[in-house]
């Protein structure tokens, strides 16, 4: 067997790029967007790149891949490519592989869609599947929200674009705090604490030093730490740093939801999402409770915005207070900063609608 | 293997339009015990809603100090099959583009040595393999770094370079006003040494998006976002806007009014744009990419110090260098990286990003030690507060 | 008395059309030799660049904690008539009306036991008597307070309630909205204890203005603003606005364009003001005082914790009442203000003001003590950061 | 002699109102300003109270307030009143009175002004003339400033209302924080210790608490204290709890100008000042640097400012970036925030012009 050679970096991406891609390098010129979930790139040269964009489960079987190359092996000269969100996308040279190839998708309950004014792909995580801090699973919520919001992927009939994100704990792997719609699980309760264990496993200097509020102090007695409970907000951060600070309480775990955040540079600049829900409860297999706050944030945006207004925008303008009282939810004192920047979030004016 | 168990939560999740990741593993089960014990196990995570896994493990690749993450069950007796259940982080191609070729290989070698589970990609970007045992992970890395064709290495993981992405960038789009894929790989390649071995305080990223529509979302995800843009006017084909408007395209509306700094307008017959006062939004150009194209001087804003909430809250990435060209060999940017990693390794504490050790100690000393000029576009607005330092050489000494 | 001085470099700040200090310190030295050694000790300080004060020195007047200011000269040997030279402040009449009785009372104690120098006012609103010696204070006082018609008593300093002022409000002003000058009067005396006796970790200020204009700055420069403001319909005399562009007045740049929320319209014959969605910036009415006036249902929004910059960077005040009724007695406000108060004189650290307090204990903390809920117009947005707590009622307890 | 009374309170504001002021309390209806420094009120009832704003200096003597008195007398009934930026108002309401009022006053040379869209008093401090922190003088600056912007004063030709304030040390009593121009007193240097009789005169602990950014650590050798020289950002906080520790050094201390503060909620809500220049030298008796950086930061707002745009406004509309290039002025590390909020200053979008 070989032997291993290292560095060798990742595959030549001009490697991976079908003819036209090379040929237009650079020459595009325009795009349109066929339908939901077709795009078309025509080049300065006159080339018309067809991209046909597929939903995934992001966690897919090599069966699921070896499907979808033989899709793209049929259609697309082998070339294919997946996106910043997951999706799947078949690029198309011949204008006429474009419809037996929805047609295929169709039939294989592939879902097209996730262009324009839509709702793509949620970006998430781990969850329960492989990681060891969650405070809910990824992939169950994610696909609970979308199968409520299918409709929004496969058409583009919203204000805008609608961007939605997991994360599973508070080290938000899915970085999620500047997505529209943020579903983020949290731990809501003070780490227990393995007196007995730490010592053997945890550095106590580092374990002190990881909590963002001083609430950890070394317990020399012990030869072990206490957390003054009233500072800790339970990030979690101690339980990275140290197995014997168990974070995770599946009677107190839950989701919360976050909205008005973006990326993008277009129109406002980028946002951090902001609370919206504090607790919703954790509530498997289905979430019912994650996926109707979800599409009631959804609808009552989609109801309420203006053409092109993305959620940040639509708060904007009609304000926080506002979006309290169209959506209902209920404005508590964990929606009001106390971290370190928390000044900044307080209305130093009078202006306030009532 | 294991009996197959009973799964009615998870078989909750197989209903529905939505593609479920339920049935993918059922699929990959199938055939792969490991698999098979995920379904089991997970099972059991959806009735007493946690979690199955230990703490941490650490495993590894010979020469590598990252590109895996160990990860053992807590309950190996029910689950033996998953005991041990690493990923395996392979650093994808440039734009996540692939030939049918490529993809095959890795589907071949991960039934041979893996669960036969992915994720198509991980958050940062790699092609992660998800679950195998630490036995195989030598012999997996070896058969895929030695594939004739498109072999592949290792992401990155732990304190160190992440794997750096990308967006589709000039193979499929018209806005992409930097060559991102070939950026992409080529400081993936420059910088190989930082991104497979730790040695840094923490975990460092970089992302790499075309215009700042921001495809890849580097602001917020990655300590180096790098995002194209330009320094001279946008170029208009009045023709192609008359084009839209006579095809009851509601210019006034839906750009006019929504250029952020008003730079525009619309007599009915030429859109005209103040370009001095416009700050590339790309609003106006993504909503008639036919009739508007950026400049032809282009580079790339550098905006530094993105990143998640932990400890001291999220971090957007903030603008560190307006401008700079970026041409192969990308020497200039190399020497910005090179140089701000090294302050930041000097003087990081443990587990401090580059951004919260900037915060902490100040740009002034930032961009002293990397040998920038501060300019009024790092900066929303001056400082409030008057509690400014001066160097030692600024005052008089006695 | 000392001889009279050359003071040249002072002299130049009597050139030029704005009154001159330096003159008004002239007058008062013809006939008093500490401000003629004020004069001599400034031209020192306008030769060398510093002052020539002593640090800190506690002086009083029997049964107030408060209310002078010490001060010694540290060169008492050149300038013997400042060796002593306490400032006194003088609790002004609330929006600083005056007859030139009263006025005409404190100048004439003020050249038996003073300097002959004033500021009208100090920063904080008081009557700031300029220099005196100690054995001056307490005859001074006992003679302003037994003045038989406007007897005077003292402003607060130190770590006490300092002399709550007021904007001109309704004795002159149309916009007024709240009855500032009599709720400054009434609160001032009600709160005599607390303004005399520092008790508490620090100074608590109260600035009172009658209308969102906030001319006493009190946002800025106040534990606790009050602003007067409505909850209903702006009313609108439409005759008055087509007068007002009859005569050329551009209502739709210098109006319409400006309004904040973009709430009102003009078609040319009428002004539309949607009310719900109008914040109440007074803009509007402002710059059509004739036309447009406050609607009926009047009363305050309180904000909290504005000051200066020492230690954590200066504060504005910010929305802690969004509305209060405000009629006298105003017994809902004064025990708003005794309940913020006791919170803050029960958690604060020495020298902190009570917005740091809040900031270090969580608006959560401050809310559950003075009984206030949590609302939405307390903030700009709500947290973007994760890191939130849970009241132990709020979770299951094993 | 009579025994002092203790806590009678203010005089009644009531004696103190003019009979117009009582008659139409609460009854105000509109107001107009009829010339620069003089406002009419007009009452429900008809009723007319002119208002005639003059300068005044702020540090007055007896004399000065004698005269005022004299003409309140004479024309306005014996009532006046005094700003909250330290003007005199004289309450006349007999129109007749007006002009003869206002004749007298020029004659005076006491300037009438500061209504409307003009430049008022600057609201000041004490500086050299009675406190024990300043790094300037108040009233020098002050009365330079003015003179120099004495025809902004009197005319009402500027964009809009220009709020000029001046405090002589970080203490901040002028609380210019939120003013269009903001002249600021600033230490530069690291304070002094006294080692010798710091133990006599301070608390130790009280001192190391009093530091915003942990510079000063307990030195128990010499029962005294050292400030970490790189972290000391000079605000003398620890001096005025302890005057073992100079912060006044005459060579080094400054002057500095903030810009773009605003304290009305009307249209942009309140704002703080922000820095325009770190640095200008403290070079009485007129301080001929600072006058001209004012000067010149009026005129070009005055200059480029549309109608009704304060300097905040104004900046708000042409960005920090062109602010920086119309004015001239440098952009150093100073401008550029490092204290506790700094995070929020920095520019998280690709947004700006070059
Ligand atoms: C394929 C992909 C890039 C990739 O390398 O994979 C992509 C592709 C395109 N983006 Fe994007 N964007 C992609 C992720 C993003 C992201 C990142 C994210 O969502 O995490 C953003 C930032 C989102 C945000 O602001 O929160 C993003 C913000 C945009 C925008 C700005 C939208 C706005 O706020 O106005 C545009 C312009 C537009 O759509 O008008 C844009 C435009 C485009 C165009 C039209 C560019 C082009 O001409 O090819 C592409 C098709 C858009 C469409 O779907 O309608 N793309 N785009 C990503 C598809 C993700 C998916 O599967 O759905
Ligand atoms: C696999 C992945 C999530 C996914 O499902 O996609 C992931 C998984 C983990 N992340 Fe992550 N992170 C992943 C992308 C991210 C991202 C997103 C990104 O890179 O764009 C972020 C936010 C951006 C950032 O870096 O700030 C992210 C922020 C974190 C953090 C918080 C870091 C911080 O500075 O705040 C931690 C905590 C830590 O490092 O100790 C963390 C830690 C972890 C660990 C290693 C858990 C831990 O505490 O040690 C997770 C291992 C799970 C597992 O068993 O596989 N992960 N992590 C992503 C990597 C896949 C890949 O290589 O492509
Ligand atoms: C006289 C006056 C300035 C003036 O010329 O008008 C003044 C003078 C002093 N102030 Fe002040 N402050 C004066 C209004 C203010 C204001 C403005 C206001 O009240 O509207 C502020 C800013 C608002 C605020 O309270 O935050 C102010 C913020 C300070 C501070 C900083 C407090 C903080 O929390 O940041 C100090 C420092 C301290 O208290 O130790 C201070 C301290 C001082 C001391 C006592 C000096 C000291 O360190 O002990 C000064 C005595 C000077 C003297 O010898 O007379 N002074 N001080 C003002 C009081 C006159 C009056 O009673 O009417
Ligand atoms: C006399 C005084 C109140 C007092 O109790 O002493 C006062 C009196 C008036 N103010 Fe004021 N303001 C006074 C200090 C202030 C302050 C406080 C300050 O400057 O420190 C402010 C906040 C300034 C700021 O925003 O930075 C202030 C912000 C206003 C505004 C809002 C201006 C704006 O930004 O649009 C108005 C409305 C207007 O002028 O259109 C206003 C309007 C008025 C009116 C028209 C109200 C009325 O109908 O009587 C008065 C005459 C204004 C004029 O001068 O043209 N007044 N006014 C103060 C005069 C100070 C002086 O001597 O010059
Ligand atoms: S968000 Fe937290 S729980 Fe989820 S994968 Fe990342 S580290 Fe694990
Ligand atoms: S969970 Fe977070 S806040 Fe609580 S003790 Fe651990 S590190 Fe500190
Ligand atoms: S970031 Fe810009 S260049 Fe890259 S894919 Fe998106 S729109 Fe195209
Ligand atoms: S790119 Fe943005 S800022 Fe520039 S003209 Fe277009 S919409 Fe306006
Ligand atoms: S604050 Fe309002 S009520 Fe008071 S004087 Fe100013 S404008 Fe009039
Ligand atoms: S008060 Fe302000 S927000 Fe309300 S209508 Fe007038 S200008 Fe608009
Ligand atoms: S600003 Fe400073 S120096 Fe000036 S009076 Fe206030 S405390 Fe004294
Ligand atoms: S001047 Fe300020 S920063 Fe410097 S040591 Fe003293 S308190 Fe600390």
């Amino acid at each position: 067997m070989a032997q291993a050679r290292t560095d060798i970096g990742p595959p030549l991406y001009k490697d991976m790029l079908p003819p036209i891609c090379k040929e237009n390098y650079g020459k595009w010129r325009y795009h349109e967007i066929i339908k939901p979930g077709v795009l078309v790139h025509v080049s300065e040269t006159g080339a018309k790149l067809y991209t046909v964009r597929a939903g995934s489960p992001r966690l897919v079987s090599i069966q699921f891949i070896r499907e979808i190359c033989d899709l793209a092996d049929k259609y697309c000269g082998g070339y294919l490519r997946f996106t910043s969100r997951h999706n799947v996308e078949f690029l198309v040279s011949e204008e006429a592989n474009v419809e037996p190839l929805l047609a295929e998708l169709a039939a294989k309950k592939i879902p097209v869609g996730g262009t324009g004014n839509s709702i793509t792909n949620i970006v998430h995580t781990q969850g329960w599947v492989h990681c060891h801090t969650p405070a809910t699973d990824a992939s169950g919520i994610v696909k609970s929200v979308m199968d409520e919001l299918f409709e929004y992927f496969t058409t583009m009939k919203l204000p805008a674009k609608l961007r939605i994100a997991l994360a599973c704990c508070l080290n938000m792997c899915g970085a999620v705090h500047c997505s529209d719609i943020a579903i983020l699980g949290i731990h809501r309760t003070v780490p227990k604490i393995d007196h007995e264990n730490l010592h053997k496993m945890c550095e106590i200097p580092t374990l002190t030093a990881s909590c963002p509020t001083a609430a950890i102090r070394p317990n020399p007695k012990l030869k072990s730490i206490d957390i003054k409970a009233d500072r800790c907000m339970y990030c979690g951060n101690c339980y990275t740093m140290c197995p014997s600070v168990q974070i995770i309480d599946p009677k107190n775990d839950a989701v919360s939801i976050w909205v008005g955040g973006k990326i993008s540079n277009s129109r406002i600049g980028p946002r951090f999402s902001r609370l919206a829900i504090p607790f919703l409860p954790n509530n498997p297999p289905r979430w019912p409770e994650v996926v109707e706050a979800v599409k009631h944030l959804v609808e009552v945006w989609a109801a309420n915005a203006q053409p092109g207004e993305r959620m940040a925008e639509w708060i904007d303008r009609i304000s926080w207070e506002k979006f309290f009282e169209i959506t209902g939810l209920p404005f508590t004192d964990k929606h009001i900063d106390d971290f370190t920047l928390a000044q900044t979030t307080f209305r130093c004016t009078t202006q306030f609608k009532w | 293997m294991t009996e197959a168990k009973k799964t009615p939560l998870l078989d909750e999740l197989e209903k529905g339009p939505w593609p479920s990741f339920v049935t993918e593993i059922k699929k990959a089960a199938a055939n792969s015990p490991s698999a098979q014990d995920l379904l089991g196990q997970l099972e059991l995570s959806y009735e007493d809603k946690k979690g199955h896994w230990k703490h941490g493990g650490l495993v590894g690749v010979m020469g590598y100090g990252g590109g895996v993450i160990g990860r053992y069950s807590d309950i190996p007796e029910q689950f033996p099959n998953v005991e041990m259940f690493h990923t395996i982080r392979l650093n994808q191609p440039s734009g996540w583009y692939y030939n049918t070729k490529a993809l095959r290989q890795i589907c071949d070698l991960w039934e041979k040595y893996g669960s036969g589970l992915t994720n198509l990609h991980g958050s940062t970007g790699d092609l992660v393999l998800l679950g195998t045992r630490t036995e195989n992970l030598q012999p997996f890395f070896d058969e895929v770094s030695n594939l004739e064709e498109h072999p592949f290495d290792l992401g990155g993981s732990g304190s160190n370079l992440r794997t750096p992405s990308c967006c589709a960038g000039p193979a499929r789009c018209e806005f992409a006003l930097i060559d991102t894929t070939d950026l992409c790989h080529d400081l993936t390649n420059e910088f190989q040494d930082y991104l497979h071995r730790p040695m840094w305080p923490y975990k460092s990223k970089i992302k790499i998006s075309g215009c700042p529509n921001d495809c890849v979302a580097s602001i917020a995800r990655s300590d180096f976002s790098i995002q194209g843009t330009w320094r001279d006017d946008i170029k208009i084909d009045q023709e192609a806007v008359r084009a839209y408007v006579a095809e009851g395209f509601d210019i006034q509306g839906l750009v006019i009014d929504k250029c952020p700094t008003k730079c525009m307008s619309w007599d009915g017959n030429e859109l005209t744009i103040d370009n001095a006062n416009c700050t590339r939004c790309m609003h106006c150009i993504n909503k008639m990419c036919k009739a508007l194209r950026p400049g032809d001087d282009r580079g790339a804003t550098i905006l530094i110090g993105g990143k998640a909430p932990i400890l001291q809250g999220a971090m957007m990435g903030w603008v560190i260098i307006p401008f700079m060209k970026l041409e192969p060999p990308y020497t200039e940017l190399k020497e910005f990286l090179e140089k701000a990693w090294e302050w930041w390794d000097e003087n990081g504490k443990t587990r401090e990003r580059i951004g919260e050790l900037i915060l902490r100690l100040g740009m002034r000393n930032f961009l002293r030690a990397v040998g920038l000029e501060p300019v009024p576009q790092m900066v929303n607005a001056p400082r409030a507060n008057p509690f400014f330092f001066w160097w030692p050489e600024e005052t008089v000494q006695d």
